[in-house]
This record gives C-alpha cells, sequence and structure tokens, in this order.
C-alpha cells in the first residue's frame, strides 16, 4: 500500500486504511465479546438465563453509529475516486485498443505498441476501444481499471504516473479463453526519455533491411498481434484453422451464403486478416476473428505471407 | 393430500404471479425505455411503419374480450351457465382473431424484409434494428400468452360443461379472467409505445 | 379425516405410489423438503469438487491438471450449480418446506401440488443445464453471469445452461408464490405477524425477493436466447445494442439474489442462537423490520457489480451510497445475536458451534462488502479474487454455515436420530480451520491485484495460492466427516422419540419426532411470543 | 375457509366500463395526430395509465377487495417505477 505509483493510489489506500481500519475494529471487537459470552455465560458457570426482551435505546444507537461510520467510508471512498472521473485537459492521449486476447496501443503519431509507454508526471488519457468482446484494462499499481466496451463512445481512462518503473497491466473482464494471457505492462519513462522514443518514427511502419529475415520478420509480427491465440503453427486447431501447410492449397470457403473452392494465396491472406467474416473457411464459424484494419499494415501482411509460406515444408 | 380448499388464497397466488408477469414484461418496458431515449427519431420514423389501424382494431376487440371475460364470472355467480359458455365462447373467439391480425400484421413486415437479422433492416440502422427486435419480441411474447389464455379459456369452458366449476366454486374462472386482464393491461402498454409514437 | 389409531410419521407413510416413487410423486411438504436435500446435497458435492480443482490447478503457475478451456468451463459450470442450485433455492427448498408450516402451525403448504411441481421444474431444470456438459460443442465458458457480448459469441453450449438457469427460475417463482400465500393464509389462529417465528419472517421476505426478482433474470436469460439464435441484437453492439444494459438487467436480479441466500441464512441463526442461549431472542422487533428493509434497499444497490463497467458516474454515485444503508439493518442483526448471547446459559452443541462461526465468517464476508462498496477501493478490487473470497466468505461461509447449522439443528426432528456429535464437531473444527486457510489468502491475492477468472498467474502471486489449495484440502477432510457423519446417522443414528431434544420453544419442537404425515393432530392455538423461556 | 362473500359485479357497469375504455383508446389515437412533441408521450403513457387503473379496479375486482391486495399492485407499480428510474441515473448522465 502507498506505492505512491501514481497520483490516485493516496486518495485509493486512505479509503482502504479507513474502512478496514472500522472493519478490523468491528470484527475483533465483537469476536472479543463473543467469546467472552462464550466462557462467562456458559452453561456451567451460568445455569439460569436472564431474560431480556430488548433495548429499544440500544438498537438506536447501534443503527445511528454504524450508520455515521457507513457514511464516512462512503465519503473517503467518494473522494479518492472524483478525480478517477475528471480527466484534465491537458495530457498525452493515446488510444488503447482490446481484442482477444491482446492489448494494443496506437499514439498520436500513429505509432502502434503491444506494450504502454507513457512519461512520468504528465496526465495519460487513455481512450478505451474494444473490437469484440468485454474486456478490462487495470493496472494495479496505479489503482485504475475501466471496461473496454465494444461500441460505448467516449469511454476513457487517465491517470498520472509518478514513478519510472515497469508495472503489470490485466485484462480483467472475462473474455474468453486465453483471458489469463491477457497480459501487458506499463514503462514509465522519464518524461524526455519518453519523448525521444515516441519522436522515434522510424518504427511506424516495418521497415524491411537489406537481406533482413524476412520469416522471421513475419513470425515477430503474427506472435505481437496475438494471432496465435487461435492459429497455431503445428496443425492443431485452438480457436482457427491452423496456419501449417496451408499456403498455395486449395481450401473450401463460404462467401455470401456460398460454398466454394479458394486458393489459400496472398491475396486470400490479406482479405482474412482486413475482412475476416468474407470469406469463412470450412468447419469454422464466423464472428470470432475481427478485422485488422489500420492495425497491420500491408508491408506486414507481406512479411506474414513470407512467414506462412515457410510453414509448408 | 390433505383437501383443503381456500378461495381468497389461490386468488391470492394468482395475483402474485401476476406480479412476477408484471416485473417479467417492466423489465422488457425498461430495455424498450433505454433505447428508445438513445434513438427518438429511429424509434419515430420505425413506429410510422406499423399499421395504426389494425393495431386499433386489435386493442379494441382485445378490451371487449376482457369485458366479455368480466361478463362471463358475473355470469357464474348468477348460476348462469349457458350464457357464462356463451361469454367464454366470444372471448376464445376474439383471441383467435387477435391472433390472426397479429400473423397479418407480422406476415406484411417478413414480406417488406422487416425481421431480425434481414439485410434490409440493417442499412437502416442501430435504432431501427433495435425498434423491430423489440416489436417482434415484446409482440411475440404477448402473443405466446394469448395462446396460453386461450388453452386456460379451452379447459376451464369444459369446467363449466361438466359443471365442475359452478356458482359456488369458480376460482379457476376468477384466475383465468384475472390472467386474461393482465394480458389486456400489457396490450394497453404495448400499443401506444409501438404503434402511436410521435 | 382423524384415524383412531396412533397417526404414523411421514417417513413411514404409505400413499397411492410405493419405494421411491412415494416421494417424487409425493405432495406432502416435508417428503419435498427432503427430496431437495438429497438433490442439493448431491449436487454440493458435484459443485465442491469442481472447486477443488480449480484450486488444483491453481496451486501452482501455468498447466497443473487441465488446460484452459477446461478451467473456464469449470468456474462457469462450478458458479451455475452453486448459487442456481444450491444456495438460491437452498434454505427456503429444504428447511422452508419442512418447517414453514409447522412452525407456523399449518398441515401444509398453500399449494402442496404446485409445491411437487417446483422440485420436478427444479430437478428438469438441472438435467438442462447438465445436458450442455455433454453436447457437441462443448461445455459454456462464460461465467455464470453470461455477460454479452461474450455469450452470444462463444461457440460453445450456453443455449442449454442459460435454459436450464431460465426453468430453475419458474420453481423458484412457485416456491415464493407459495410461501407468501401460505404466510398470509394459514397461520395457525391467535399467530399474529409479530407473534411469528423469525425463520418464517424471513422466508416471507425472501420469498418477496423471489417473486419480484426473479422474472427479472427469466427475461434476461430468454433475451440471451433469442440474442443467440435469432441475433435480434438487443445486446449486441455490432447491432447498435448495449452491452451495459445486459449487465444492468443481469444484476437487478442477481443482487436481489444475494439476499435470497442470506435471508433464510439469518433466520436459522435467529433460530438456533436463542434456543441454545435458553433466552428470548432480543429485539425481536428491530430483527423483523431490519430483514424487511434489507429485501427492499437490496433492490436498489445492484450497480455495485458495475462500478468500473463504464456507467455514468452520478449513477456509480447513488450506487455506492445505497449500497452502504444496506449494511445497516445487516450490522443491527448482528448487534442484536450478540446480545441475546448476553447474560444466557449457553449450550455449546454442534449447531452453536456452527451459529458462532457463522457469525464471525460472516462479519468478516460483510465487512469486505464494505471495502468492495466504496467507489475507490472498488475499481482497484472489482473482479480481483478480493471479489472471490468476498462471495466466498459470505456465500459459502454465510449460507453454507447456516445451512449446516440448520441440518443438525433440525436433524433429529426431520429423522427420529440423532446424530453423532464427537464426529459432527470434529468436522467442525477441521472444516472451519479449512475454510479460513482456502479464502483469507485470497484477499491479499486480490489486493496485490490478481485478477479472478485467471487460469494462469504470474509468479508473484504464487505463495497465496499455494496457502489456499491446501485450505481446500484441509476443508475437504472436514466436509467428508461432516457428511459421512450425517450419512450414518440418518440410517443408523440412536432413534430418538423425545419431542423437545434442545429445549425450542417454536411449534416444530411441539410435534412428533419425526412429525405425522399431518404434523398436527389439531391446530394449536398461540396465545405467546416465540422465544419465550419464562 | 372460503367464508368471505363475493362481490358480483353487475353486468351494467362491465358495459359502461368498456365504453369508457374505448372512449380512452379513442382519444390516445386522436391525440397522436396533434403535436405536442414530447408531451406527447407523456399523454399516451397517462392516458394507458388511466386504462390499466380501470381494468385493475373493475375488471380485476380490486374496487372490491379487501385492502391487502390495492396495495401490494401499487407497492409493485412503484417497485417497478423506482427500477426504471434508478437505471436511467445511468442513462441520463452517460
Ligand atoms: C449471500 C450473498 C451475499 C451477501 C449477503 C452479500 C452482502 C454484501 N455484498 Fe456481496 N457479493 C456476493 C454475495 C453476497 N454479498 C456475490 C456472489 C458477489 C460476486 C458476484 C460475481 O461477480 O460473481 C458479490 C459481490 C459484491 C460486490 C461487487 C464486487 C465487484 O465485483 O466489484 C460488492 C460491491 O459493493 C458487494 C458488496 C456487498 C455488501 C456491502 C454487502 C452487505 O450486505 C454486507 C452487510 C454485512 C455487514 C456489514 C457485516 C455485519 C456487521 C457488522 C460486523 C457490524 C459493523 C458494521 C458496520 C460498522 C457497518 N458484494
Ligand atoms: C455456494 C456457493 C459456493 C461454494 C460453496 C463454493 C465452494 C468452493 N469454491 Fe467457489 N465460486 C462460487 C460459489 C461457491 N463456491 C461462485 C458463484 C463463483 C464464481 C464463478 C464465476 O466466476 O462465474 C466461484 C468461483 C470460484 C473460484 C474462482 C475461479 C476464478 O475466478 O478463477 C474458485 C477458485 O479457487 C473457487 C473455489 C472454490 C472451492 C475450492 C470451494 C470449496 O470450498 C468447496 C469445498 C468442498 C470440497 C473441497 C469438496 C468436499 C466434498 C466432497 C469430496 C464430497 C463428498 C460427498 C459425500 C460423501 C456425499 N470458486
Ligand atoms: C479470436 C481468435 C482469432 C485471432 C486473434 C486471429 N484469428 Fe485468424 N481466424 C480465426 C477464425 C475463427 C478463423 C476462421 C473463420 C474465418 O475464416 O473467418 C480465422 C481465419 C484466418 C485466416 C484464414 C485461414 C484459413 O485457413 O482459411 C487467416 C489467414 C487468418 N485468420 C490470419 C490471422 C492473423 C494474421 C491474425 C493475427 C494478426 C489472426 N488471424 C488472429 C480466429 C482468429
Ligand atoms: Cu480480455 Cu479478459
Ligand atoms: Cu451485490
Amino acid at each position: 500500500m502507498y506505492s505512491g505509483a501514481s497520483t490516485f493510489v493516496e486518495g485509493v489506500d486512505n479509503a482502504f486504511v479507513f474502512i478496514l481500519g472500522i472493519s478490523f475494529f468491528f470484527l475483533i471487537g465483537i469476536t472479543a465479546v463473543i467469546i467472552l459470552f462464550l466462557y462467562r455465560y456458559n452453561k456451567k458457570k451460568h445455569p439460569k438465563a436472564t431474560q431480556i426482551e430488548g433495548n429499544n435505546t440500544l438498537e438506536v444507537i447501534w443503527t445511528i453509529i454504524p450508520l455515521i461510520l457507513v457514511m464516512g467510508m462512503f465519503y473517503y471512498g467518494y473522494v479518492g475516486w472524483i478525480p478517477m472521473k475528471r480527466p484534465p485537459d491537458q495530457g498525452v492521449e493515446i488510444t488503447a485498443n482490446a481484442r482477444m486476447w491482446n492489448f494494443s496501443f496506437r499514439y498520436d503519431n500513429g505509432r502502434i505498441t503491444d506494450k504502454l509507454y507513457v512519461p512520468k508526471d504528465t496526465a495519460i488519457i487513455l481512450h478505451l476501444n474494444a473490437v469484440d468482446v468485454l474486456h478490462s484494462l487495470y493496472i494495479p499499481a496505479f489503482r485504475v481499471k475501466e471496461d473496454m466496451v465494444p461500441g460505448l463512445p467516449d469511454n476513457k481512462m487517465w491517470f498520472e504516473a509518478t514513478k519510472t518503473g515497469t508495472y503489470s497491466l490485466f485484462c480483467t473482464e472475462y473474455c474468453g479463453l486465453q483471458h489469463s494471457y491477457m497480459y501487458s505492462e506499463v514503462v514509465v519513462m522519464e518524461p524526455d526519455e519518453f519523448w525521444a522514443w515516441y519522436a522515434d518514427t522510424t518504427a511506424l511502419d516495418v521497415e524491411v533491411p537489406e537481406g533482413a529475415n524476412l520469416v522471421l520478420m513475419g513470425r515477430q509480427i503474427v506472435e505481437s498481434k496475438g494471432c496465435i491465440a487461435c492459429h497455431s503453427y503445428d496443425g492443431t486447431i485452438v480457436i482457427g484453422p491452423s496456419f501449417k501447410g496451408k499456403f498455395g492449397e486449395t481450401i473450401t470457403v463460404t462467401t455470401e451464403g456460398q460454398e466454394r473452392q479458394i486458393v489459400y494465396d496472398a491475396e486470400y491472406v490479406k482479405r482474412s486478416i482486413y475482412d475476416p467474416d468474407y470469406d469463412i473457411t470450412q468447419g469454422f464459424r464466423a464472428g470470432q476473428m475481427f478485422s485488422y484494419e489500420g492495425e497491420i499494415s500491408e508491408r506486414e501482411i507481406d512479411l506474414i505471407v513470407e512467414f506462412l509460406k515457410s510453414l509448408n515444408e | 393430500m390433505i383437501e383443503h380448499r381456500d378461495d381468497q388464497g389461490a386468488k391470492l397466488g394468482m395475483w402474485l404471479f401476476i406480479f412476477t408477469e408484471l416485473l417479467l414484461f417492466g423489465m422488457l418496458f425498461v430495455v424498450y425505455a433505454v433505447y428508445r431515449s438513445m434513438h427518438p427519431e429511429a424509434f419515430r420514423i420505425a413506429g410510422e411503419e406499423l399499421d395504426v389501424t389494425l393495431g386499433t382494431i386489435n386493442t379494441v376487440i382485445l378490451l371487449i374480450s376482457s369485458m366479455t371475460a368480466a361478463m362471463s364470472i358475473t355470469a357464474i355467480q348468477k348460476g348462469n351457465k349457458k350464457l357464462c359458455l356463451q361469454l367464454l365462447g366470444i372471448t376464445i373467439l376474439i383471441a383467435v382473431i387477435f391472433l390472426v391480425n397479429k400473423y397479418f400484421e407480422w406476415g406484411a413486415k417478413f414480406e417488406y424484409g422487416f425481421y431480425p437479422g434481414s439485410p434490409e433492416l440493417h442499412e437502416l440502422g442501430y435504432g431501427t434494428i433495435l425498434f423491430f427486435g423489440l416489436y417482434f419480441f415484446m409482440t411475440g411474447v404477448h402473443a405466446l400468452h394469448i395462446i396460453i389464455g386461450i388453452g386456460l379459456f379451452i379447459y376451464v369452458a369444459l369446467q363449466v360443461k361438466k359443471d365442475k366449476i359452478h356458482q359456488t366454486d369458480h376460482v379457476w374462472l376468477e384466475n383465468t379472467g384475472l390472467y386474461w386482464h393482465l394480458v389486456d393491461l400489457i396490450w394497453i402498454f404495448l400499443f401506444p409505445l409501438f404503434y402511436l409514437i410521435h | 379425516m382423524e384415524s383412531p389409531t396412533k397417526p404414523i410419521s411421514y417417513l413411514d407413510y404409505k400413499g397411492e405410489y410405493k419405494g421411491i416413487l412415494g416421494w417424487i410423486f409425493s405432495t406432502d411438504h416435508k417428503r419435498v423438503g427432503l427430496l431437495y436435500l438429497y438433490t442439493m446435497l448431491a449436487f454440493f458435492s458435484v459443485g465442491a469438487i469442481l472447486g477443488l480443482l480449480m484450486k488444483i490447478q491453481l496451486i501452482a503457475p501455468g498447466y497443473t491438471i487441465m488446460g484452459p478451456q477446461t478451467y473456464n468451463s469449470l468456474f462457469t459450470l462450478h458458479g451455475i450449480i452453486m448459487i442456481f442450485i444450491i444456495v438460491v433455492p437452498g434454505l427456503p427448498a429444504v428447511f422452508g418446506n419442512f418447517f414453514l408450516p409447522i412452525m407456523i402451525g399449518a398441515k401444509d403448504v398453500a399449494f402442496p401440488r404446485i409445491n411437487l411441481l417446483s422440485w420436478w421444474l427444479y430437478a428438469v431444470g438441472i438435467l438442462i443445464v447438465l445436458t450442455s456438459q455433454f453436447m457437441g460443442d462443448g461445455p459454456p465458458d462464460t461465467g455464470w453471469t453470461f455477460y454479452a457480448p461474450y455469450s452470444f459469441q462463444t461457440a460453445t453450449n450456453v443455449l442449454p445452461a442459460v435454459f436450464g438457469a431460465f426453468v430453475m427460475g419458474f420453481s423458484s417463482i412457485l416456491t415464493g408464490i407459495n410461501f407468501v400465500v401460505t404466510i398470509h393464509r394459514m397461520r395457525a389462529p391467535g399467530m399474529t405477524w409479530f407473534k411469528m417465528p423469525l425463520f418464517p419472517w424471513t422466508l416471507y421476505g425472501t420469498a418477496w425477493i423471489q417473486i419480484l426478482a426473479t422474472p427479472v433474470i427469466g427475461i434476461t436469460l430468454l433475451l440471451i436466447i433469442a440474442e443467440r439464435t435469432l441475433g435480434i441484437g438487443f445486446f449486441d453492439p455490432a447491432l447498435g445494442g448495449d452491452p451495459i444494459l445486459y449487465q444492468h438487467l443481469f444484476w437487478i436480479y442477481s443482487h436481489p439474489a444475494v439476499y435470497i441466500m442470506i435471508l433464510p441464512a439469518m433466520g436459522v441463526i435467529s433460530e438456533i442462537i436463542p434456543v441454545f442461549s435458553k433466552k428470548t431472542i432480543f429485539g425481536y422487533k428491530a430483527i423483523v423490520l431490519s430483514t424487511m428493509a434489507i429485501a427492499f434497499v437490496g433492490y436498489f444497490v445492484w450497480g455495485h457489480h458495475m462500478f468500473t463497467s463504464g456507467m455514468s458516474g452520478r449513477a456509480l454515485f447513488a450506487f455506492s451510497f445505497l449500497t452502504f444503508l444496506v449494511a445497516i439493518p445487516s450490522a443491527i442483526k448482528v448487534f442484536n445475536w450478540v446480545s441475546t448471547m448476553h447474560k444466557g446459559s449457553l449450550d455449546l452443541q454442534t449447531p452453536f458451534y456452527w451459529a458462532v462461526s457463522f457469525l464471525f465468517v460472516f462479519m468478516i464476508g460483510g465487512l469486505t462488502g464494505l471495502v468492495l462498496g466504496s467507489l475507490a477501493t472498488n475499481v482497484h478490487l472489482h473482479d480481483t479474487h478480493f471479489v472471490v473470497a468476498h462471495f466466498h466468505f459470505i456465500v459459502f461461509g454465510g449460507t453454507g454455515f447456516a445451512f449446516m447449522g440448520a441440518v443438525h439443528y433440525w436433524f433429529p426432528k426431520m429423522f427420529g436420530r440423532m446424530y453423532d456429535a464427537n464426529w459432527a464437531n470434529l468436522g467442525w473444527g477441521i472444516f472451519f480451520i479449512g475454510f479460513l486457510a482456502l479464502y483469507l489468502p485470497m484477499f491479499y491475492l486480490g489486493i496485490m491485484g490478481m485478477p479472478r477468472r485467471y487460469y494462469d498467474y504470474l509468479p508473484e502471486f504464487h505463495g497465496g495460492n499455494i496457502f489456499s489449495s491446501l485450505g481446500a484440502i484441509v476443508l475437504i477432510a472436514g466436509l467428508m466427516i461432516i457428511f459421512i457423519n450425517l450419512v450414518r446417522s440418518a440410517r443408523h443414528g440412536t432413534k430418538i422419540s423425545e419431542k423437545n431434544p434442545w429445549g425450542g420453544t417454536t411449534l416444530e419442537w411441539q410435534v412428533d419426532t419425526p412429525p405425522t404425515l399431518e404434523n398436527f393432530e389439531e391446530i394449536p392455538t398461540i396465545t405467546g411470543k416465540p422465544y419465550d423461556y419464562n | 375457509m372460503s367464508e368471505e362473500k363475493t362481490h358480483i359485479v353487475p353486468y351494467k357497469t362491465q358495459v359502461i366500463v368498456l365504453f369508457v375504455l374505448l372512449i380512452l383508446t379513442g382519444i390516445t389515437v386522436a391525440v397522436t395526430r396533434l403535436e405536442f412533441g414530447a408531451l406527447n408521450t407523456l399523454i399516451a403513457m397517462l392516458v394507458a395509465g388511466i386504462k390499466a387503473t380501470i381494468v385493475l379496479a373493475w375488471y380485476m375486482h380490486l374496487k372490491y377487495e379487501k385492502r391487502l391486495l390495492p396495495m401490494l399492485v401499487a407497492g409493485v407499480v412503484i417497485l417497478f417505477l423506482l427500477v426504471l428510474f434508478v437505471t436511467f441515473f445511468d442513462y441520463s448522465y452517460r
């Protein structure tokens, strides 16, 4: 507690300490009284009970006092929470995108990452987006959490980190098979360090250096974008068809209700990534994979194709 | 096992059941209210697609059937078995007419391509999809209640005929009547909310 | 109607049908109660074993004994069984059916046949839920909350699970209707409202929630079914639907449902404590009023399950405020129970052990509920293991302990035999220790930030999980002792025919042991208050 | 136990009630043709409310029952309205 990793920590932990303090007081107090009674008024020591019907004054007292305490709890909780709902006007705006089962973060200059990089002591405003089902973005160290609801307009959260370092970031809304692997990290940097990182636009789209290993690059993309959550390299079927030994084959798909034969080529892979529900592979369902338009560039798709080809051996 | 008759108790039980029905439909009205508050314009335009005349006719006949149902209870209380049976007959007949009307109404919507999941609806946007989704679901659940009501009335009429339900023992009839009025009550709200949006 | 010979006990009664048929077609409220009891014990064992399997999986990070798909369907089935099959019907269906008529001086419930129908619906509902496990597409994996849109995107068999829950909802409604009418119409002459014992009072409050809240889940589940089969778009964001509205509807039922679970438990505790203190209950009226207050206010706090769902800030404010209000009546009850023990003559028997340990775990569960009800802390703790610990403490600890207390308390009356007290107490002790070891570490894990419904976790959460998993194994030992003792005693325990082994004052202790078919030869006339020890 | 005497509602009353209901139906349909803006829905709901009350009171015999039932019905309606109201705490301020 009181880790001081973000500006919210203090307010939240105050509420914690206040409520837990009162709770421990009552828990220990009442338990002690019960144990005392068990001993004092045991049948052996106290064979004849004294009948007491009740006492209205006491009833009123033990209604009013808890009421006051509870209002205190409500107040602390409210005060600790109110800043979370009031994002400042100025700040670094980042769009957080969730899908089964990975996060991606898009910065204003077009940079897309799978970890969240933020500067210290600066308000960060996260615009929350989900493609398929509910997810939730949770950074325990910062005491923030908000659901990512598909279709909910203007859904956002904010925080201001106060210590550099790397912190866990979880998905906390159950979202299916790999929910527990929907994990990422927040990297808090010194502001100048961050802005230098930010200005490095070479990372905007993939650069393919001369003589690079295209297959390896493709594989890295497939892994960082989370495709392996549904597609395997070895022929096992997870949620979608396996990538193994498919490229160049003729497969059966359903297109607009019509079954047809189609060649698994670069064009088909591209369509499968940008418009997955157009061709539904036989034996699978529409609506599982969502479009990666805007998240995976055409150049990246070329690399993915290179990688897929390599799986034919 | 232990035979014991308690008409007041039976009626109380029926009322409690009616409460559950009220809340069941109540939640649908909550869903309706939420989506209408989100898409007021689309709901208004979509509402104009519905046939007010047919809706009004159905409202009127349902009200009449409510009256005949209520009268059948008076008849049995007065010991007039024949009139009671006639009134029950009219009620059942009206209920069937109501369903026939619904059938044509739904059929017409289907012909225009307005049914859940249809491509036409998808072009018209979220508000329209939701409006028709609710329209079909709510009137559908209501129609289901009408069908159950018809079944109950037929059963009750047979019992009247066999003199199982008579002047001094008619809770079954009364409870069926209560159920029927509930179906009417719900329609009283469905009608303006779907057909008369402005 | 009265036979001149000595009336026979409900257990020996021979009706139209013989053997098991004489049970599953019996409209006798006592037999229906036992039917529920047996069904529940069977499914509690299943649900509990699922819980144990989950704990074994969580004993170390990564793959231990199952893959993620199995884990996800396990907690779904565990949640559905425990909530819809065990604790929601739980106390009302078993002990309510058995003792409500006797405690208010009636020969049966108002609608015995509908009562039997309730059990049948319940059994059919269970069967439908079970089919979901064995059909083609695999067991459902949505969690017991069936959150949209995942619940209609997953390929698994969500439909039968949802439909089964829907059918069980009907059963619950019918039980509720039956109880309200019974209490309104069939109290013995002289038993005015404020002379009614507290267990019937809590059943009355519960029955109202069953009547007024269950239809909400009914229609919500129907909407999910329509959404999955017809693609209507009520909650599908791709068609304009609002997933948060689904959560509203779900919790409009499911929050009141948690009070369906706890109110009868509080009633049981209010019976046990005075009897074993040999002392009239302290503040009878305060307990009655707080029961009704919980039932009413509990209807308006559902939003505290949705603090991070994207609701408007103002709604959060209102729901948090109301959540704190609803805690007060529970506090009042705790104070009254403890005061009842004051200057009593405490007879430490097994049911009393359960009642006192109930107080302890209920306080922990309730007080951590307050931590969750507060806005700032909920944002941190929502959907973490802290929540899991909270509700196991209050559902398993609260309702479960009360259930155990009730079984031991009413056991002699129901079966006409006594259980072995030493084994029962030993079982209780081991169970209690295992319980604390199992769930206390989860609070810590939650505060550290371990999300719930996680098949796998980071190494930093390992310590707490080991502890917790070992606790589950201790718990199992205790539970086995308790079960075996009860089952054995029901068949071979010492016979008793004494009407009132504990010295209780309510009507069930004035009738034969075990009760006769009609409970009372003659309906008694009530003059005094319940719990009168003068 | 059916000692309570049930009240018999005369046919005439029932016909009169039907007429009132039909007139009210006419009114709602007519009002839609007029422009009152947001008031339109309010009027429609008000008229529907009146109709519902009439059905409850006469056809469903609430008028002739003991106090308990009407009170319960009112309670349920209030409960429903409160739920609706609380739900809109969310939707009105999103
Ligand atoms: C029997 C069932 C039961 C009961 C009775 C309760 C009782 C309470 N619950 Fe719990 N709750 C659940 C079952 C229950 N709960 C379940 C199943 C879930 C999870 C569902 C899911 O997501 O799967 C849940 C989740 C849950 C949440 C949502 C957590 C989240 O997901 O973010 C919250 C938040 O407010 C909450 C709060 C409370 C409160 C304030 C009470 C109060 O009523 C408690 C009142 C009791 C006391 C306060 C203790 C006794 C009093 C004293 C010792 C005296 C001193 C007291 C004072 C000073 C006030 N509960
Ligand atoms: C009544 C309610 C109830 C009860 C009693 C329990 C009991 C247990 N629960 Fe349960 N639990 C829930 C209700 C309950 N649970 C709910 C509603 C959820 C949420 C689901 C969701 O997220 O959707 C949940 C979720 C849940 C999780 C969280 C999953 C996750 O989020 O990742 C875990 C994890 O450990 C767990 C564990 C256990 C364990 C170990 C027990 C144990 O205490 C069980 C004790 C019993 C045993 C250890 C077995 C002993 C018995 C026998 C061997 C039978 C012998 C029989 C005879 C002789 C007749 N439960
Ligand atoms: C949530 C699960 C999921 C994720 C994540 C996912 N897919 Fe898919 N994918 C599917 C499913 C299901 C299908 C089959 C249905 C269809 O054809 O749309 C599919 C089909 C495909 C196909 C056509 C394959 C064939 O054999 O016909 C390709 C190519 C593909 N996906 C590529 C990708 C890439 C590249 C990524 C990552 C950037 C990805 N997928 C991420 C579920 C997923
Ligand atoms: Cu994404 Cu859980
Ligand atoms: Cu709750």
